[in-house]
Formats: structure tokens, C-alpha cells, sequence
């Protein structure tokens, strides 16, 4: 569905992503482990246009990806970023609606609203106050809940876990579950590697820009580089 | 006396208020001051002079010309300017010194090509004033002021309530964002843009009537800044109360103070203002979040 | 000893109460941790503690002192330091520089007029603020990338600088709020070492706000449990592991490990 | 033609030392200014009364005039500041202010009003003029490159996360502007003193735009820059001199391209800044680092 | 040994850019035209004149440049400028430096007399009156011709030209006897005096005195009608000569009446007009061209007379001079004042929306 294909991205003179390749086949949660500083969240740039990758490319069910974000998007691919990027200058219930921007049926919209609402109830309290003004949990929860506003056909999860409490990150993995369930296809990025492996269909080790490992998530949990890198887990 | 005092406050008002909504309406998205907006409502000025001077079309014709032509200027105005700016995430200020240059470039072509004199008008609205409890009204000020009123509320209803309009907020936040929420983000600004300059076209071919249309003109734009200023920067209604307040304390003070001071109240009251209200009347500073 | 008693402390944002009615109090030495769901005030408490906001009631008292309300810089003066939940750095500074600043309010010896001057005190001066710079960087492990911008640091590194620059003000009651936030297991334990580190060789009191467990656990003398704003349990890790209330609200029931 | 080089050099340079000043405050601290006009005004007239009526001392008439501008800058400043207006907000309190400081001077007897104080002794000559501007140049650098400069530096950065470094930002920011307002106010004395008449239509907001546009188009955080983009912005006008009508229009579309071409200034984004900072940071990164 | 120039330079410090550039145009081109015809009666003392032009853009610090630089090119003398502020700050160079400037329009009287030492400055000479001359002749003109006994003023209090006209007026006018009933002022660059004039209005005046340039004078004028002040007279100075006066002001400005230098329908002056028009396609706007012809015309007599393009036997001969043939009439300099002696006024009126000559206009003491 998504291809990957070889892509170097640079920060000015800084290399983050060196030839990286990888593959996402519909239906799947497929998810990326790497230390900070690997370059996962420039990958997740790169795939929703915000970053140009200077050579490489990347392939949509066989097309060229477009390198506009707002085509991307169109595509059906969306990005739930890295620390949240709420506008804090809307209420919670424009953020929603700002992640619905390109749907025109005002009834699905109302409808999914209600079912962000129901899936992060504090929310429902918060619906009109500035997003600026939430907790990081909170906003964090709206992020989430933007990006799902676009019923997106991959969705790009960027460490949704940042900053939640352990009991909402346990809400947060279910529903990462459940949007597959629905048919959506799962980009994640997660540094709770346990429980995105756990999860993960397919998964690849990213070190200082590289791919380094990929393989089923229940065998790279298994890896015993990984548990020692990536887990914490002493040996 | 008081009351034609008053009364011709809230005319010079109307047209601060004008000019003040269509600055505030850039800043509400881009967050820097268009110092080129008085250019362009200047060069609005021109084209309606031309088009019914020159070309002698009626009036409403004359109109939709110069929001046409003043969207068109603004529109490049973007793209030129600052649209390479805004790629780069340029800080204001950056903004703020191109547009000078936009205004200084805008004003010296005026110079260069039509020359510095003085374009009057044809008196449409012949001076035709009606009277309201003893003080009289001019009706082209009573026109811009019932304009301003309509096409502020308009716009307000906009921006707050349609989808387009809260795109146009969230880019102003974090235009990064907004395009992976898939909004096109050159042709929303351009939009702003066009409304902007359609804005300063209909101020242009007031003041041109009012006053007339010389390649300096963009200086009362100065006066619009500080009313959006007082209203608060960003908030449209605020943009209009601003530019009445600022109409008629001039009025007030000129005639019960002294008009040489008439700035230095004004610009006091400012201050004043601000140091009470350090986001005008209904402005609000975005706090961010510690 | 007490260094830090919070009395009483509510703080209301319109008709959101961020905090109510909220007490406790931190011993010298200690680590506390403060947990919470999102959004229960956590990071409001820092706020009120630093300065950022001034309490609607209610006191916090610092070594004695009152200092609800004062201006942030003079409470950083009596010796309260604190890291960011978003980080807050100065962006488009070196690393070093960073720290510089930090120094800046103790450990400069010239005034204004030498300093237009620059006479050859101000050039020793600075001198020795770069050393002294480069170590409170050395403890972060940071000084190799003193001369880098501060942005261009990948996040879990822009958090030790952080806490680098916050010792820096050589505080004696130090507020984390988050530390460990993006970081994956395996680096929040080495932080969590890095944390204990710090604490004893500079003999701070710490406040601790982490949603990572482990670190909790494995750092905490005593947790404070808030909950919409108020106080939900106190009490030592085991205390507060077994807690049904603090299960029900934040761990959540299945809750088991350590 | 020397004469006239050196002419066009004189102005330049008197310009720069208020550009200095305000880019001490603008590139420094992030606030900007469009009111900073009224400083030069204020030094000039203060200085030239000083000389025309009471026949001070040229150079402690020029430090009266700095002085002057820096107190009339605290009355601005101390409430502005207090209040903690921000970017626009505290521009517009600014260009409101710079239009009052010429109200006053129009209406004056002191300074004889619009018609303005001719016969000023021409004292500013060419090395006097050198002189003055390397000294305020040599004290901007040194105030940058201290305690001071970095201070204002992190408040521009950050001014909630400089608040905690301990840093009171009403006091960092009132000292950038006093800074600021001196070195216009000795400007100002420099130039009445140079071109013996002065008029209260000479220190117009337009000017004052132009200081900031000299700071912003040299780069922010920089002293050298501005500097540079002074020079250049007065040279810019006289060298298209054979554009005849057309070169103002080719001087605000040069602007413009600065802008566009170069955000970060003509030397890019604070060159000198912190880099030579008394050999502190000596590999950075930093120099071609862009704002983005 | 030096070599001796081929040509004779003369200076033009001229408005060419900005809101005077009307007025600079014009000048230039009427200086284009009269130098072309001296050179092809063969020029001055054998050699041809040549005109070094440069833009002061009305403004003080360009003016200084520009004068630096016509210095530099080894000008005899200096044409303009037309603005007395930017007239003032140029002695700073000239004086230094020897080399005579010729005023156009620039009627402050401290232009070429140092206020505080009350000396006449070496090198400033000027082709026009000068204020308190002006405003004398407004005010007797309105105390006589227009019977009139209240007089208003409204003026621009940002502008030296305005500030000092307006003083001298009110001098004159009180002396003859007249009551002034309201001094009100706006500031520069602004058009709204709608507030000022009801005040005005209040007053009753018979002529209100607007001693501002032509834009802002037509707006005033156009106001005022608008707020009924239907008989009050309007009056003004040289800064109203402009076409623009009657297009922005339309038909307030009829039977209005204004002070000029010279005027476009001086019987004087029909011929060169005429050839101004056919070498230019337009009408001069007066009355700067006129003046700068009137300056050369001196410039180029002083020279003659000396045998010498020497700077200071011009300022010599230049002081000398009486009666010599200008454009306008003869031109007689005071050596005291370095102010042209017994330069009529004329009053112009606006008739039928165009500027017709009313009279010349001789003051009594
Ligand atoms: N704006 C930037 N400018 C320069 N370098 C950057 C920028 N953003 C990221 N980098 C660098 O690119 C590399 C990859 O960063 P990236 O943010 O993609 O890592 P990550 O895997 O998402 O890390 P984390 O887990 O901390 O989020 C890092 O070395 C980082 O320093
Ligand atoms: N400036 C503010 N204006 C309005 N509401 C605010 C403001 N600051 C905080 N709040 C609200 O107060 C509550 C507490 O916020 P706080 O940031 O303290 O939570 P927290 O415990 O730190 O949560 P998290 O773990 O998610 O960071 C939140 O519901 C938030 O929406
Ligand atoms: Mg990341
Ligand atoms: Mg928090």
C-alpha cells in the first residue's frame, strides 16, 4: 500500500534519514522502534509531505506519493504529529473540526464528533475551551482525535502515547486496535515499545537514520537486541 | 454642537474602521502588521479615479473595478512579498520590513508614472448631507459607515463560523498543521488576500471621494493600525469599535481642546489604554501554555 | 525538614478549578513524585510553585518564606529551579549558551559600566563562566555538543539539557515535570540514574511529575496522587500502588508490575 | 567628489550609531520599535539648544542630548514595558509616541516650532563624526557580547523560560531601550550639529522605519549586519541617482528583494553574534543555521 | 597650469522626486529650455552652460548631499531649492564653500538672513518675496478689497512655511486694524477639518486665511462649504498654486482668492509661456519655473558683468544688482537682505474654475 523506496532527508547539512526503506500493507499496524534521535518522526514528516526527501522515493498502492501534506491528506493518508501541534487558538471542538476539513458530509462529521467525545470523555468537558489552555494529556487526546476526524485511510501515529496516563495510554492502544478494526491501516511510531510491538504486524528498528532490523512484532519483542536497546530489559 | 461633533467623529470613523478591518483581517491570519495595506487601498483610489474619470463607467462598475483591480494587488502582494517568507517561517518582522518595501516600491511607482498631483473625484454623492437632530450628516459618510457595519459583520460571521473561516484561524496558529489537515494553504492566504484587497478597494474609492486620491495617501492607513490597535489586533469588531472610538475622540479634542494636541490625546489614550488592556478592547493575547 | 508546604492551594482558570484546595508538604532530601491523570493540575502546581501563575487562594511556603504571587525570577533567587513538560529551550542558542544564562544572575562579577567598557575583568569573568558551563554540562553528558544550536538536539537530549541548564541555577528544591516524556524504557532508566545522580551530589529536594511508572517507583520517597485538581492519596510507592482509588483513577486496574 | 563621498559617508555613519542602537534593542530583545525618530529628535534638539542658546560644549552637549533620550525613553518604556505589551502592540504604542514627541516639538517655543532651529554651529565633521560612531559601535558590541546582550538575547528567545533563569525581563528590556535611546539621542546631536537646521518634519515615523528596516534587513542578533545594511541603505539611494525618478521605486523593491532573498539578513541570521563572542563559541554550528 | 573648463556648470538642487515634484519638473524643464537657447546664442563668455541637476527629494539631509556633490562637479552657482527648510540647511555647505544658491520659491525670510546674528548669509539670494511680505499683502488685501474686519486662519502647525505665513499675516492683519476671531491648526498630511472648521464657523469670520499648500487647502475650502460657511471669503498664499487647487476643491474654491509670485496670465510672460507649451505639451505650473529662469537669468548677467565664473565675483556682482531684465519684470537685489526689491505680488482669483489675474498688488505701511 505504502513503499518506501531508498529516501535521504536532510536537515541542512544533517542527515536523518539514510536510504531508508520499508513497506505497509493495508490493514496492518506496522511500527517503528528507535532510540531519540533515530529519525522517526522525520520518516513520519517525510511520508505526509511536511519534509522533501532529496532523493528516493515513496510509492501510494503503486502511484508517486504527492509531496504537497494537503495532497496527502487527500490521498487519505494523515498525520498525527509529534508533541500534539494543537491550534491552541481554537476551541477543542474547531481542532476536531479543523481534522475534518476535507469531508463534506456534515452528518458523518457530527457523528464521529460524538464518538471522539465518547472515546475521551474529559473532552466533552473541554469542547469549548482554547486547546492552548489543556493539560499535555488532553491535548494529547485531541491529537489523536484530529487526525481521526479525516477517517483516514493509513493513519500516522507520531508517539501518541507522549504524555498520558498509564490508564489512557491502555484507551489509547485499544482504540489504535479498534481503527484497525474498522479497515484503517496503521503507521506507528511509538517509544512504548512493548506495547506497540506488541501490537505491530510488522516492525522496523531504526538506528541514527538507518533501518536496522525489521520483522513481525511478536519476534522483534523477542530479539534480545531489542529487549537490551529498546525495552530495558536486562539480561 | 456637541452632537455635530459627535457626528462627524463617527464619520471619519466609519472610514478608520474600513481601512482597520481589512489590516486586522491580514493580521489575523499572517500575525504582522500590512504596512503595505495603504498602498494598496491608495492604488484602489487610482483605479477608481481612472475608471470613472477615464473610462466613465458608472459607478457600481467603478466599484467591483477597484475591489477587483486592489484584490489583484494584494493578491501579488502575497505572493511576491511574503509568500517566500512564510515558506521559510519567517519571523513578523521580516514581514513587516518587506511590506514596507512593497509600500515604498507601490508609492514611487505612483510617483514615477501618474506623478504627484492630485486626482478629484467626480461628486457623485454631490454633497448631499441629510440632517439628524440638528447636525448634519454627509451621506457618502453615512454610506461607508452603514457599509463598513455590514461588510465587517459579514466577515466576522466568516471567519468564525465557516469551515473556511476556521482554517483561516488555525493557519494563523500553525500553518504547518493546517496543510497536513489538508487545507491548501497558498490559496487560503491567497484568499485572505483578495478579501483583504476587495476591503481596501471599496476604502480606496471611499476616501477617494471623500478626500481624493494622491500617492501619500496610504499615510491615514497610520490611523487605522492604531484603531485596530485599540480594538485589539486580530479581532475584527474590535477593528470597528476601535476606529469609531479613535473618529471621535479627534473630533472631541480638536474642538474642545486644541487640534494641534489632537495627537497626543489620542496617541496618550492609546497608551493608556494598553497598559490596562495590554491586548486593546477585545484582543486577547494567546497565553501560551507553560 | 520541611523545604516546601503547599497550604490550602487553589487556582481557577474561569470556571475550570485547575487546582483545589490542594496540601502537602516536601522534606528536605526527598524525591516526591506527583502523579495524576491528564489534566488533574500537575503541571499547574509547578506553575503556582515557579511563579508562572499567581494562587486564586491559598499559600506556598518556601523555606519559611511565603512566595505565592511573587514575580518568577525573584522565586528562582530563593532557590527554586524547574524543567519544562514542553520544552523551553532557548532554540536558536548553543548548548553552552543555554547554560550561560543560567549562570548569568550568580556568577557574574561586573556591572553595566564594565561591561560597555569590557575591561579585562569582564573577559575573565566570561571565561569562567564558560567552565563552569562546560561542567554543568559534563554532568549531563552533554559537552561534547556544547557549541551545537540547542535545537537541532534530538528531544530526549534537549531534556538532559534542560535539567542541566535548571542545576545550573543552582537550586536547592528542583521541579521535573515530565523528564522521562519520549524517552523509550531503556533510556527513562538511565535518566531515572541520572536524576538520582544529580540529587545526591548537589543534595537537592526533588518534585517529580512523570507518567512513566517505573521511573516513579523507582525514584519516589513519597507520591502525591491529584486528581481533578485535588489531593487523591499520599503515601510511599507501595502505599500508593495498592491504592483502589489511585488504581481505579490513574493506573488502572490491571495495574501489575514491579 | 570626495567631498561629497564624505558627505554621503557622515550622514551614514550618523545614521548608524542610531541603527546601532536599535538594533541593540530590536535584534536583542525582539521587541521593535517605530518611534525611535523621536529619540534622534529629542538628542538633536537637546543638543543643539544646548549649543545654540546656552554655548555648552559640543561633546557635552552631545552627551546631554543622549542623556535626554534616554530619560524621555524610560517614560515610554517604563509603562509599556510594565505592562508587558507585546510585538505589535508595543510597535504601534511606539509610532503613537514618536508622533507625539513631533507634536510637542511643533508646538514649542524652545525649539521654535515647525519653523525649526537654523544656525546651528556645524561641529560634526567628518573625523569628529568617525570618531563617535567607532566609540558607540566599540560600547554596542561590548553591552552585546556581556551578561547584558545574552540576557536579552534569552528574553527574545523565551521570555516565560528566561523568567526562570532568573531573569527579570522589565529590567532587561527597559536597559536595551535606555541603550537604544542614548545612542539615538547622541545620533541626534551628531546630525543637528552637521546639518546646523533642524525641524521637527525631519524625525518622522518614516524614519523611524527605516532604522528598524536597516536592523532587520542586517540580521537580527547582529551588530556588523545592520551596520552593513546602513551603510548600504544610504549609499542605495545615491548611487541610483541616474535612475532619476525611478530610483525610489528601485530602492523599495531592493527592500523587498532583501526580504525575499535573504530573510535572515544580509550577512545572515546574527553572523557575529555570539560566534566571536570573546572566543567562546569557536566551532558553532550555528553561523549558517537559518531562523526556520 | 589647470585647464580650463569647457563649459560653464551650474547647479539645480530640485525637488524631481516626491510630493514636490510637480513643481521640480517644471523647473527643470524651464531651466532645460532657457539654457538651450542661451547656448544657441553662443552662451556666456564663449562657453556653453551646462545644468548639473540633482534630486533633493524636498528634503534637508538629501539636499546637503546633493549640494556636496554639485560642489564636487565645480558648480559657479546653484539653482533652487524650492523648499525654505531644505534652503536653510543647504547654507551649512554653501557657505563654507563660497557658492552661491538662488532660491525659487523658498519665501522664509531666515533663508538669507542668519536669525540670531541678524547678518545676511554670503551665499543665499533668492528670486521671490518673502513671507511677511506675502502675508502683509493678504492681509491688506483683505482689510481693503475685501472690507473684510473678522479674519479666521486655519493653518498646518507641522509645516514652517504655514507656521510663518500664517504669523505674518495676523501681524499685518491686526495692525490694520482687523480683529482675527480664531487660530486654529491641523497637522500635516491630515484632511479632516470638519471638527475645527464647526469651531471656526461658530466665529463668524468674513475671510478665512488658509495659508497651506494647494491640497490641503482645497479640502478645507470643500469642507467648509459643506458645513454651510457660505459667505465666508477664502484666502491664501503661494503654496496654492497649483491646478489642483480647483479640481480637489471643485466649486468651493470659486471666488477665491490667493497671493502668487507670478501668474500664468501676466501679460508679461505670454510669450515664453506659449513656448513652454509647445515644448512641453502643458502648461508650467507655476510659479517655480518662472523663478528658476529668473535666478539663471541672474546667474548669467552676474556672470557677464564679472567676466569671470569665479563663485565669489557672482556673489559680488549678484549683490550689485539692479535692474537687470528677467522674466518677470527687473530684477533688483538687496544687498542687505539678499531679497529681491520691489517684487510685486499678484492676486490671482478663481473664476469659472481657473485661476484668472486679478490684480498686482502694492503694500502701503
Ligand atoms: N529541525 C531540525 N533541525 C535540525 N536537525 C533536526 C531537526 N529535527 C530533527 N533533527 C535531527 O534529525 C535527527 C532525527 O530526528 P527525529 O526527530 O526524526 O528523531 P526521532 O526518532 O523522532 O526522535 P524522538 O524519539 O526524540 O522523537 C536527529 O538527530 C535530530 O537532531
Ligand atoms: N491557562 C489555563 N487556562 C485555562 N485552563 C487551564 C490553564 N492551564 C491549565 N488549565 C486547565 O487546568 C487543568 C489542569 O492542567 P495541568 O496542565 O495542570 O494538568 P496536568 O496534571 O499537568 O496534566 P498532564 O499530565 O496531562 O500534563 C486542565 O484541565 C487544563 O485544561
Ligand atoms: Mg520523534
Ligand atoms: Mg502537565
Amino acid at each position: 500500500m505504502l513503499k518506501v523506496e531508498n529516501i535521504n532527508v536532510f536537515y541542512d547539512q544533517i542527515h536523518a534519514l539514510r536510504d531508508v526503506s520499508l513497506q505497509v500493507e493495508p490493514g496492518q499496524i506496522v511500527s517503528m522502534v528507535g532510540a531519540n534521535g533515530a529519525g522517526k518522526s522525520t520518516l513520519m514528516m517525510t511520508l505526509a509531505g511536511v519534509l522533501k526527501a532529496r532523493s528516493g522515493s515513496i510509492f501510494y498502492n503503486g502511484k508517486p506519493l504527492p509531496t504537497e501534506p494537503h495532497l496527502v491528506l487527500a490521498e487519505g493518508i494523515c498525520l498525527v504529529p509529534e508533541r500534539r501541534r494543537l491550534y491552541a487558538n481554537l476551541t477543542v471542538k474547531e481542532n476536531l473540526l479543523m481534522g475534518a476539513y476535507l469531508r463534506k458530509d456534515k452528518k458523518g462529521i457530527q457523528e464521529d464528533m460524538e464518538k471522539m467525545l465518547d472515546l475521551f470523555p474529559i473532552m466533552r468537558q473541554r469542547i469549548n475551551q482554547y486547546a492552548g489552555t489543556l493539560s499535555g494529556g488532553e491535548q494529547q487526546m485531541v491529537a489523536i482525535a484530529r487526525g481521526l476526524m479525516s477517517r483516514p485511510k493509513i493513519l500516522l501515529l507520531d508517539e501518541p502515547s507522549l504524555g498520558l496516563a498509564p490508564l489512557i495510554i491502555e484507551q489509547v492502544f485499544k482504540t489504535i486496535l479498534d481503527v484497525k478494526a474498522q479497515g484503517t491501516t496503521i503507521f506507528l511510531a511509538e517509544q512504548n515499545a512493548f506495547k506497540s510491538l506488541e501490537i505491530s504486524d510488522y516492525a522496523y528498528v531504526l538506528e541514527t537514520g538507518r533501518v536496522i532490523l525489521s520483522g513481525p512484532g511478536k519476534e522483534l519483542l523477542d530479539n534480545p537486541m531489542v529487549q537490551q536497546a529498546y525495552l530495558g530489559v536486562r539480561h | 454642537m456637541l452632537l455635530q461633533t459627535l457626528v462627524t467623529g463617527l464619520a471619519i470613523g466609519g472610514i478608520y474602521a474600513l481601512m482597520a478591518v481589512g489590516y486586522s483581517l491580514v493580521f489575523s491570519i499572517l500575525n504582522f502588521s500590512n504596512f503595505a495595506y495603504g498602498a494598496i487601498i491608495m492604488l484602489g483610489s487610482y483605479i477608481g479615479y481612472f475608471s470613472l474619470v477615464k473610462f466613465g463607467v458608472p459607478f457600481p462598475v467603478a466599484l467591483v473595478l477597484t475591489m477587483a483591480g486592489a484584490s489583484l494587488l494584494s493578491f501579488f502582494n502575497e505572493r511576491i512579498a511574503y509568500s517566500s517568507l512564510r515558506k521559510r517561517r519567517a519571523p513578523s518582522l521580516y514581514f513587516m520590513i518587506s511590506a514596507m518595501g512593497t509600500s515604498i516600491f507601490l508609492e514611487n511607482m505612483v510617483y514615477a508614472t501618474i506623478g504627484s498631483s492630485f486626482m478629484a473625484y467626480p461628486e457623485i454623492f454631490k454633497q448631499q448631507s441629510i440632517r439628524i437632530l440638528g447636525s448634519s450628516i454627509g451621506l457618502l459618510d453615512l454610506f461607508a459607515i452603514i457599509f463598513s457595519f455590514v461588510s465587517i459583520y459579514v466577515l466576522h460571521y466568516f471567519i468564525n463560523n465557516s469551515r473556511t473561516g476556521i482554517a483561516i484561524r488555525a493557519a494563523s496558529y500553525d500553518s504547518m498543521i493546517t496543510q497536513i489537515n489538508g487545507v491548501n494553504l497558498s490559496r487560503l492566504i491567497g484568499l485572505v488576500f483578495v478579501l483583504a484587497g476587495a476591503l481596501a478597494g471599496i476604502s480606496g474609492i471611499f476616501l477617494g471621494m471623500k478626500y481624493m486620491a494622491y500617492p501619500t495617501m496610504g499615510w491615514i492607513t497610520n490611523k487605522a493600525y492604531i484603531a485596530a490597535v485599540i480594538g485589539g489586533l486580530g479581532s475584527l469588531p474590535g477593528a470597528v469599535v476601535g476606529g469609531i472610538i479613535l473618529g471621535i475622540l479627534e473630533s472631541l479634542v480638536s474642538v474642545y481642546i486644541a487640534s494641534t494636541f489632537r495627537d497626543v490625546f489620542s496617541f496618550s489614550l492609546l497608551i493608556i489604554l494598553l497598559l490596562f488592556m495590554p491586548a486593546g478592547l477585545f484582543g486577547k493575547y494567546l497565553e501560551e501554555k507553560v | 525538614m520541611t523545604v516546601l508546604e503547599i497550604r490550602n492551594l487553589t487556582k481557577r482558570f474561569g470556571g475550570i478549578v485547575a487546582c483545589s484546595d490542594l496540601s502537602f508538604q516536601v522534606v528536605q532530601g526527598e524525591i516526591m513524585g506527583v502523579i495524576g491523570p491528564n489534566g488533574a493540575g500537575k503541571t499547574t502546581v509547578f506553575n503556582l510553585i515557579t511563579g508562572v501563575y499567581g494562587p486564586t487562594s491559598g499559600q506556598i511556603i518556601f523555606r519559611g518564606q511565603e512566595i505565592g504571587g511573587k514575580r518568577p525570577d525573584t522565586i528562582v533567587e530563593t532557590g527554586i529551579a524547574r524543567t519544562f513538560q514542553n520544552i523551553r529551550l532557548f532554540k536558536n542558542l548553543s548548548v553552552l549558551e543555554n547554560v550561560i544564562i543560567a549562570l548569568d544572575q550568580k556568577h557574574v562579577e561586573y556591572s553595566l559600566p564594565r561591561a560597555l567598557l569590557r575591561t579585562p575583568a569582564v573577559s575573565r569573568s566570561e571565561e569562567k563562566l564558560r567552565k563552569l558551563a562546560l561542567d554543568y554540562l559534563g554532568i549531563v553528558g552533554l559537552e561534547d555538543k556544547a557549541y551545537q544550536r540547542a535545537d537541532s538536539l534530538p528531544y530526549g537530549l534537549q531534556r538532559k539539557l534542560e535539567i542541566s541548564r535548571a542545576l545550573a541555577l543552582e537550586p536547592t528544591l528542583l521541579l521535573l515535570d515530565e523528564p522521562a516524556a519520549g524517552m523509550n524504557p531503556e533510556e527513562s532508566l538511565e535518566l531515572a540514574g541520572l536524576i538520582r545522580e544529580i540529587k545526591n551530589r548537589f543534595s537537592l529536594t526533588i518534585l517529580l511529575i512523570e507518567h512513566h511508572m517505573d521511573v516513579v517507583m523507582e525514584l519516589c520517597n513519597r507520591i502525591v496522587v491529584m486528581n481533578f485538581g485535588e489531593k487523591l492519596a499520599e503515601g510511599t510507592p507501595e502505599e500508593i500502588q495498592e491504592n483502589p482509588l489511585v488504581l481505579k483513577a490513574y493506573l488502572g486496574e490491571g495495574y501489575k508490575r514491579a | 567628489m570626495w567631498y561629497y563621498v564624505q558627505g554621503v559617508l557622515a550622514l551614514a555613519m550618523i545614521n548608524v550609531i542610531s541603527v546601532v542602537g536599535l538594533a541593540v534593542f530590536t535584534g536583542f530583545t525582539g521587541l521593535f520599535s517605530l518611534g525611535h525618530a523621536a529619540f534622534i529628535a529629542i538628542g538633536a534638539y537637546t543638543a543643539a539648544i544646548s549649543t545654540y542658546f546656552y554655548e555648552v560644549n559640543f561633546y557635552v552637549a552631545l552627551l546631554l542630548g543622549g542623556l535626554m533620550a534616554g530619560l524621555v525613553s524610560l517614560i515610554i518604556g517604563y509603562p509599556t514595558l510594565k505592562a508587558k505589551l507585546r510585538s505589535d502592540y508595543f510597535a504601534i504604542a511606539t509610532l503613537g509616541f514618536g508622533e507625539a514627541v513631533r507634536v510637542i516639538l511643533e508646538n514649542l517655543d524652545i525649539t521654535q516650532g515647525a519653523r525649526g532651529l537654523p544656525g546651528i554651529k556645524v561641529y560634526s565633521t567628518f573625523p569628529v563624526v568617525l570618531i563617535v560612531t567607532l566609540i558607540v559601535i566599540y560600547v554596542a558590541r561590548n553591552f552585546v557580547f556581556s551578561r547584558y546582550g545574552r540576557m536579552a538575547i534569552a528574553v527574545r528567545e523565551d521570555f516565560t523560560a528566561a523568567e526562570m533563569m532568573g531573569i527579570n525581563l522589565f529590567k532587561v528590556r527597559l536597559r536595551s531601550l535606555f541603550f537604544s535611546a542614548v545612542c539615538a539621542g547622541v545620533g541626534g546631536g551628531l546630525f543637528a550639529h552637521y546639518i546646523s537646521f533642524i525641524q521637527p518634519s525631519m524625525f518622522t515615523g518614516v524614519q523611524s522605519t527605516m532604522l528598524t528596516a536597516a536592523v532587520v534587513a542586517g540580521g537580527m542578533g547582529s551588530i556588523t549586519g545592520p551596520i552593513a545594511a546602513a551603510l548600504i541603505f544610504a549609499a542605495i539611494p545615491e548611487v541610483l541617482r541616474v535612475a532619476n525618478m525611478w530610483r525610489l521605486v528601485a530602492y523599495g523593491f531592493i527592500l523587498v528583494a532583501i526580504m525575499v532573498l535573504r530573510p535572515q539578513g544580509i550577512f545572515g541570521y546574527k553572523e557575529l553574534s555570539w560566534k566571536t563572542f570573546s572566543g567562546l563559541v569557536r566551532k558553532t554550528s550555528r553561523a549558517k543555521g537559518g531562523a526556520a | 597650469g589647470q585647464k580650463a573648463p569647457q563649459t560653464i556648470k551650474i547647479g539645480h538642487a530640485v525637488a524631481l522626486t516626491g510630493g514636490s515634484s510637480m513643481w521640480g519638473q517644471a523647473e527643470k524643464n524651464a531651466l532645460d529650455m532657457e539654457i538651450a537657447k542661451i547656448n544657441e546664442k553662443g552662451g556666456v563668455l564663449g562657453k556653453k552652460i551646462e545644468l548639473v541637476a540633482y534630486d533633493t527629494k524636498a528634503d534637508q539631509t538629501e539636499a546637503v548631499n546633493v549640494t556636496k556633490r554639485m560642489i564636487g562637479d565645480k558648480v559657479v552657482a546653484i539653482i533652487g531649492p524650492g523648499q525654505s527648510g531644505v534652503a536653510i540647511a543647504m547654507t551649512s555647505v554653501t557657505e563654507p564653500a563660497g557658492i552661491p544658491f538662488l532660491a525659487t520659491t523658498a519665501t522664509n525670510p531666515k533663508v538669507t538672513v542668519d536669525e540670531k546674528s541678524g547678518k545676511v548669509r554670503k551665499t543665499a539670494f533668492r528670486t521671490c518675496f518673502i513671507d511677511p511680505f506675502q502675508g502683509k499683502v493678504a492681509a491688506q488685501f483683505a482689510l481693503k478689497e475685501l472690507q473684510a474686519k473678522k479674519a479666521a486662519v486655519l493653518f498646518d502647525i507641522g509645516s514652517d512655511y504655514s507656521q510663518g505665513l500664517k504669523q505674518f499675516f495676523v501681524e499685518a492683519f491686526k495692525k490694520g486694524g482687523g480683529e482675527i476671531v480664531a487660530e486654529e491648526a491641523f497637522r500635516s498630511e491630515e484632511l479632516d477639518y470638519r471638527a475645527i472648521l464647526g469651531k471656526i464657523k461658530e466665529k463668524q469670520p468674513d475671510v478665512l486665511f488658509i495659508p497651506t499648500m494647494q491640497k490641503e487647502a482645497a479640502m478645507a475650502m470643500k469642507q467648509a462649504r459643506d458645513l454651510g460657511m457660505t459667505d465666508v471669503k477664502f484666502l491664501g498664499g503661494d503654496g496654492w498654486a497649483s491646478p489642483d487647487l480647483i479640481t480637489l476643491g471643485g466649486s468651493a474654491t470659486e471666488g477665491a482668492y490667493y497671493v502668487n509670485l507670478a501668474s500664468l496670465e501676466d501679460p508679461g510672460i505670454q510669450e515664453w509661456i506659449k513656448a513652454y507649451k509647445e515644448k512641453y505639451k502643458m502648461d508650467p505650473v507655476m510659479p517655480n519655473p518662472v523663478m528658476a529662469v529668473d535666478g539663471l537669468l541672474a546667474v548669467v548677467e552676474a556672470i557677464k558683468r564679472a567676466n569671470s565664473t569665479e563663485p565669489a565675483k557672482i556673489i559680488a556682482e549678484l549683490e550689485k544688482m539692479k535692474d537687470v531684465p528677467v522674466l518677470t519684470g527687473k530684477l533688483t537685489i538687496d544687498p542687505n537682505t539678499h531679497n529681491p526689491l520691489n517684487k510685486p505680488a499678484v492676486i490671482e482669483k478663481i473664476k469659472d474654475g481657473k485661476f484668472v489675474f486679478h490684480a498686482r498688488f502694492v503694500t502701503t505701511d
